[in-house]
């Protein structure tokens, strides 16, 4: 198979599927044009996360990745969460194929793209570099990284 | 449920194509270059497969080259039409947007080759017109390959005009008819084709198994070296069973081509209707002019990969053109020539129906696809925001 | 009473070989590439199919690539390795003057493209030296290939230690093994085989497959162009019944290789003795050094065809070197190679066994082939010449 029963079990019954209304933070990365969007809701309780949600335009990898990664930070201190990688959300679903490890990237940076959200909307200080840029996503080739 | 609808993908092999090959296996193994009776046997069953090949096509059994399957017969048409033209200092080649790969890989190589080829548009209803064939021809033209119907969207090329115009020229046609052949009527030689690619394992024949008609008078050139197999133009020990195997596909579904063309337009077209009711739906590909069997559509919103293993949760067997399920970034790139922007593109899903598909499993489809699509779109960021009005529907 | 004796030419297949392939034509027929489960079982089954292979070879499964038979395998390694050198300005190749046509009209077909070939001598007993490789290897060598096992006369060559020379030396090493799989022990690494051409049906397993092993770090050129199967480098939806068939039949030959050679190797000596008895004949080819199941052997005075025909006739099925059955007038290139006169040659004898031969057949074809020799050289002039001292033997 192409997925392991973690991917499908994910991809089939998504954890923490929807919106938050008023989030703290929402974190978006990817592209249409490339085939995937992921959209990260946080609701933050004295640095800690206490609710996510999200929502993804994307393939099985793209849609369970989400879901294992919002599993993963969900009531985890920011700082925790800041240090999730794709590559564990990838192991916790016990692996994905090569040519989708991109995808659970996808989650990862929607994730840190959500918190640094929540920074700058309530003037919090933070280290950039934690961050990644639109401009350092190649992810696709073809993108033209306009956001639409 | 299981409903299998990637009839376009590969099909179930029939009875009696499986049964042609069984003898052969077990019994009339023997190698038909061999002198002995086993051998001369076998000789002989490759003969009949040839005349059974080639009377299904209307030309003669020695215009029927047999090969492992469809992309090689693409590869040594296009090789041995571009010899053709390089002896003749012709190098310019016309072709589609929306060729199959085994076609499309093989012009790059050629270009690279200093061939120079024109790649017609096919519009957004997947069709192009012997005009704009006629319009491209150059003097040094050497070959016009289109695809007889395009194998994501099933849309039906004008073949036998564009033949016409072709032989007009004194330009070598060839046309890649994997997907139509076995589903269309075809008539190389009322069609004024000169080439012609097939493969058994699209209309329930084996697969690795396929054949290359090119008229009498056009030379092949090898692409496998080797004996003398195929007259000197396809080394490698006759694949017998296959072989056979694919003469009796070839046979059985050609007596009933009209019948099952019917049988299975009749639910395309339910299928079809019925999928187009979903909002912001689009059809891929001339609504008419279409394969009995083909049902390609864009949905707005969703990613094709997605939609397809949900769909495989409930036992349908679909295909998508989304780039997300090939592993490459690209979606299809016939999506593309038709004119679909790629976020559309990659919400795609393609049906494809063989005489076997039953009334209630159009029912089911029609029952559990509208269902995944809307899951989809209830998760989907892009979904939302369309709705909501951040952002224009592409399909209205 | 049949007998057939041609195995080098085609094999029977097994019946754990069909029944392998059975049910992946009406069951399991998803294409591999597809996403739904009845691809995915497809493509384990694929992938188990690829492991099989490996491991009887000795090489990882991702260094297996899946062709349509020996004459694809060959052709597409030379055309690898070719281009491999070509990018390294190393233009020289070194092979056999005895190699199968698939291997040798690929070697012309690169000599046109620039290639220099040496066309090392297999002397007498039909073998080369792996001294000969060395001495012939150059600065701008790229490629030797030699077969692992000669298909007419069964010699087999020290593929062992001339793939230590070319380790040595840097050149990458290709072996023909299509005579030898199944037949003798093969392990690519202790022999240090670079690249590996087999195909299924000389060892009971389907037509129209078979395999290249390429050394990881290899990089293949395709011979077929198109989809992305076998990682981009041969297209062309996947035979998978014929990959299962060949795993199976793979399998089992060589968990019975000892006991089958044994079995296999002690009729053919019952069969050469006798053979030999027979005035004025000799053996083609190492009598140590050659394949299990390999019987070679020039009748002086008559002519291969005449004694096929008449063998066929009682129920012998066997070939010949002889020209005359594969169409060209020539005779084998092979014969010639060991150094055969031409008149010799055109009266040779192939038998090959496999270990569903049995004693009692041995016996009725060394009843039936001396009466048949006798009976030709009772027509022949040139015995009569012979006989009469107006020529002298060739053969004593
Ligand atoms: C030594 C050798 N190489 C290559 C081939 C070609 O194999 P195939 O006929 O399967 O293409 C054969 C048999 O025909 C052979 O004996
Ligand atoms: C239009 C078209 N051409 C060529 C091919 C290649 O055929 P095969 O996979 O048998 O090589 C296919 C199917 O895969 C096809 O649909
Ligand atoms: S989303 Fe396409 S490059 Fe980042
Ligand atoms: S979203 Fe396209 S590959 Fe995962």
């Amino acid at each position: 198979m192409l997925y392991s029963k973690k991917v499908m079990d994910h991809f089939t019954h998504p954890r923490n599927v929807g919106v938050i209304e008023n989030p703290d933070g929402v974190g978006e990365v990817g592209n249409a044009k490339c085939g995937d969007i992921m959209r990260i809701y946080l609701k933050i309780d004295h640095d800690t996360i206490s609710d996510v949600k999200f929502e993804t335009f994307g393939c099985g990898s793209a849609i369970a990745s989400s879901s294992m990664a919002t599993e993963m930070i969900k009531g985890k201190p920011l700082s925790e969460a800041l240090e999730l990688t794709n590559k564990a959300v990838a192991e916790a679903l016990d692996g994905l194929p090569a040519h989708k490890m991109h995808c659970s990237v996808l989650a990862e940076e929607a994730i840190k793209a959500a918190i640094q959200n929540y920074y700058e909307k309530n003037g919090i200080a933070y280290d950039a570099g934690q961050f990644p840029d639109c401009e350092s996503c190649s992810h696709c080739a073809s993108c033209d990284k306009s956001g639409n | 449920m299981k409903v299998y609808a990637d009839n376009a993908a590969t099909t179930k092999m029939s009875r009696k194509s499986i049964e042609a090959m069984l003898p052969y296996m077990e019994k009339e193994y023997g190698n038909p270059s061999s002198l002995y009776r086993l051998g001369q046997q076998a000789a002989e069953a490759l003969d009949e497969a040839r005349e059974t090949i080639a009377r299904n096509l209307g030309c003669t059994p020695a215009e029927i080259t047999f090969t492992s399957g469809g992309s090689e017969s693409d590869n040594q048409a296009l090789l041995s039409a571009a010899a053709i033209g390089e002896r003749k200092g012709r190098k310019h080649i016309i072709s589609t947007a929306f060729e199959h790969h085994a076609v499309l890989h093989m012009l790059k190589k050629l270009e690279k080759r200093g061939f120079e080829v024109t790649y017609l548009d096919v519009h957004e209803n997947g069709i192009v017109s012997p005009g704009q064939v006629e319009a491209a021809i150059r003097p040094d033209t050497c070959l016009v390959t289109v695809m007889y119907a395009n194998n994501e969207i099933g849309t039906i090329q004008p073949v036998g005009q564009i033949g016409a115009v072709c032989r007009t020229h004194g330009v070598i046609f060839h046309t890649d008819a994997v997907q139509a052949v076995g589903h269309l009527p075809i008539n190389v030689q009322e069609e004024n084709i000169d080439m012609l690619s097939l493969s058994a394992h699209k209309f329930h024949g084996p697969k690795g198994i396929g054949a290359l008609y090119a008229k009498k008078g056009i030379p092949l050139t090898s692409l496998i070296e080797g004996g003398a197999q195929e007259r000197g133009k396809r080394a490698g020990t006759e694949n017998v069973p296959a072989i056979m195997g694919m003469a009796a596909a070839f046979d059985e579904i050609s007596a009933r081509m009209e019948e099952n063309s019917r049988k299975i337009s009749r639910l395309r077209d339910q299928l079809i209707d019925g999928l187009l009711a979903i909002p912001h739906s689009v059809l891929n590909g001339d609504r008419d002019r279409r394969l009995p069997g083909n049902v390609n559509i864009c949905f707005e919103g969703i990613e094709g990969e997605s939609l397809l293993l949900l769909l495989d949760e409930k036992g349908i067997s679909a295909s998508s053109g989304s780039a997300c399920t090939s592993g490459s970034l690209d979606p299809s790139h016939v999506l593309l020539a038709i004119g679909r922007p790629h976020e559309i593109a990659h919400g795609s899903l393609r049906l494809s129906l063989c005489e076997t598909n039953t009334e209630e499993e159009i029912k089911y489809l029609l029952r559990e696809i509208p269902e995944v699509v809307e899951y989809l779109r209830s998760l989907s960021p892009v979904w939302r925001d369309l709705q909501e009005g951040k952002k224009d529907y592409v399909i209205q």
